[in-house]
């Protein structure tokens, strides 16, 4: 982002600002998915069984820590392509 | 309209930032909607397609399936809350 | 919303207006991907046989009454939750 | 590039409106080029990679997989129209 | 697009470029989903095998190719559909 | 920040053609780092969900998936290079 002067690049924190909300609540709502999807599967009840509870909080808290460690390896080879781009 | 309190009272923010987060909230809830209708449709409905309408297994199966993904929804977010401070998304 | 001033509900209404016609070419073409997905898989004609054509109508008309009762409970569901919140 | 026809003389609309709705009409036709992309990509194609090229049988599935996913969506948009009068979509 | 006038084409017109932009970047990261997805399934090693390698360049390949008559295709129909409108 | 080259000194863009373009290549990252989280997770996690950390081979994967994931991303990259050329995809 190096070739934005000062003015551009405020401009363009309030679009990232903007789209880390957004980023946030997808987050948000496609671990529900995921967790739903994988979790429940009998729909003889409308409340959700011990089983299918304990499952969903294993699987969001999996998902979390999935995504952080996802998130780590992804930063460190961005900055190993950056660098080998010569910047 | 109002799943993670926004909108709920922050006296600080701009016109536009009030209807930016009045909108990020309408879109969460329609993609959540979008999703629970694809989900339900995934776990309830008969791919043969004998018949357009619904039958009473489907129809049960669909209620119950919308209070199980309500449900799953709160505990989910429940469960980002404790785990999720300070968490951070690739992102810096 | 009930924060927003009349103004800003205007400005919102708008945001809303134009959101609804995306919402419904996105149902359109969702509906499209399913059907044809699920009844469409004999590609010796370029012409839809009865069989297929007999599905896909089906699974249309299911479709949308699947999720007008999702629709439904969606919003009990969401009236329930908002009145939990003290609302 | 007019499906269901978008920008046919609606005089009553503001410029901005009617770049909106062409916008909108524009985005519903590369939704669904893409979605024809992935279908026939899954319908047709063979996921083993022997080769780079299309054979004759992927080229002449592709061709017919278009033509009926065309049908489809004149056919849905048939449906809709019928059973879809006064449909709400769970968003008041 | 024959009912917007000029000064409404030009406007709509930078619309398509920047929805061009768009289109191009995802087509390819679903190209790079699509074929790690379908290629590479060896966790064992953290470079890709030979037979990987091959498999991404003929992946990528014939997706291109595939896009690409598709997208002829579909050209054909859009304007055969054009005409049974009578436009 | 800069899979593309995008951003490299395009002296003839407008400072809003610019932000556009700083824009479309953090969807772009973002987008990626979607897809690297979902693949990786359909790859290496274990759907049993019996505990909610992750173990030693579900991370041993994860770390490999996503080394490969960028290897793929610029194998991909050069051959829409070779192959692209003058692509059209279905839209003039």
């Amino acid at each position: 982002m190096d070739t934005l002067n000062s003015k551009e690049q405020q401009e363009f924190q309030k679009v990232v600002e903007q789209k880390q909300m957004k980023d946030f609540m997808r987050l948000y709502s496609n671990l529900v998915e995921r967790c739903f999807s994988d979790c429940v599967n009998d729909f003889t009840s409308s409340k959700l069984s011990n089983k299918e509870l304990s499952c969903v909080q294993k699987c969001s808290e999996k998902f979390l820590k999935h995504s952080e460690r996802v998130g780590q390896r992804f930063q460190e080879q961005n900055a190993a392509m950056a660098q080998n781009l010569g910047r | 309209m109002s799943f993670l309190g926004f909108g709920g009272g922050q006296p600080q923010l701009s016109s536009t930032q009030k209807i930016q987060a009045a909108e990020a909230e309408l879109d969460l809830i329609t993609d959540m909607f979008n999703k629970l209708v694809d989900n339900c449709h995934q776990k309830c409905i008969n791919k043969q397609y004998n018949e357009g309408g619904l039958d009473k297994t489907e129809s049960n199966c669909l209620d119950r399936c919308v209070a199980k993904y309500f449900e799953t929804n709160v505990k989910v977010g429940e469960n980002m809350q404790q785990f999720g401070q300070g968490f951070q998304p690739g992102r810096q």
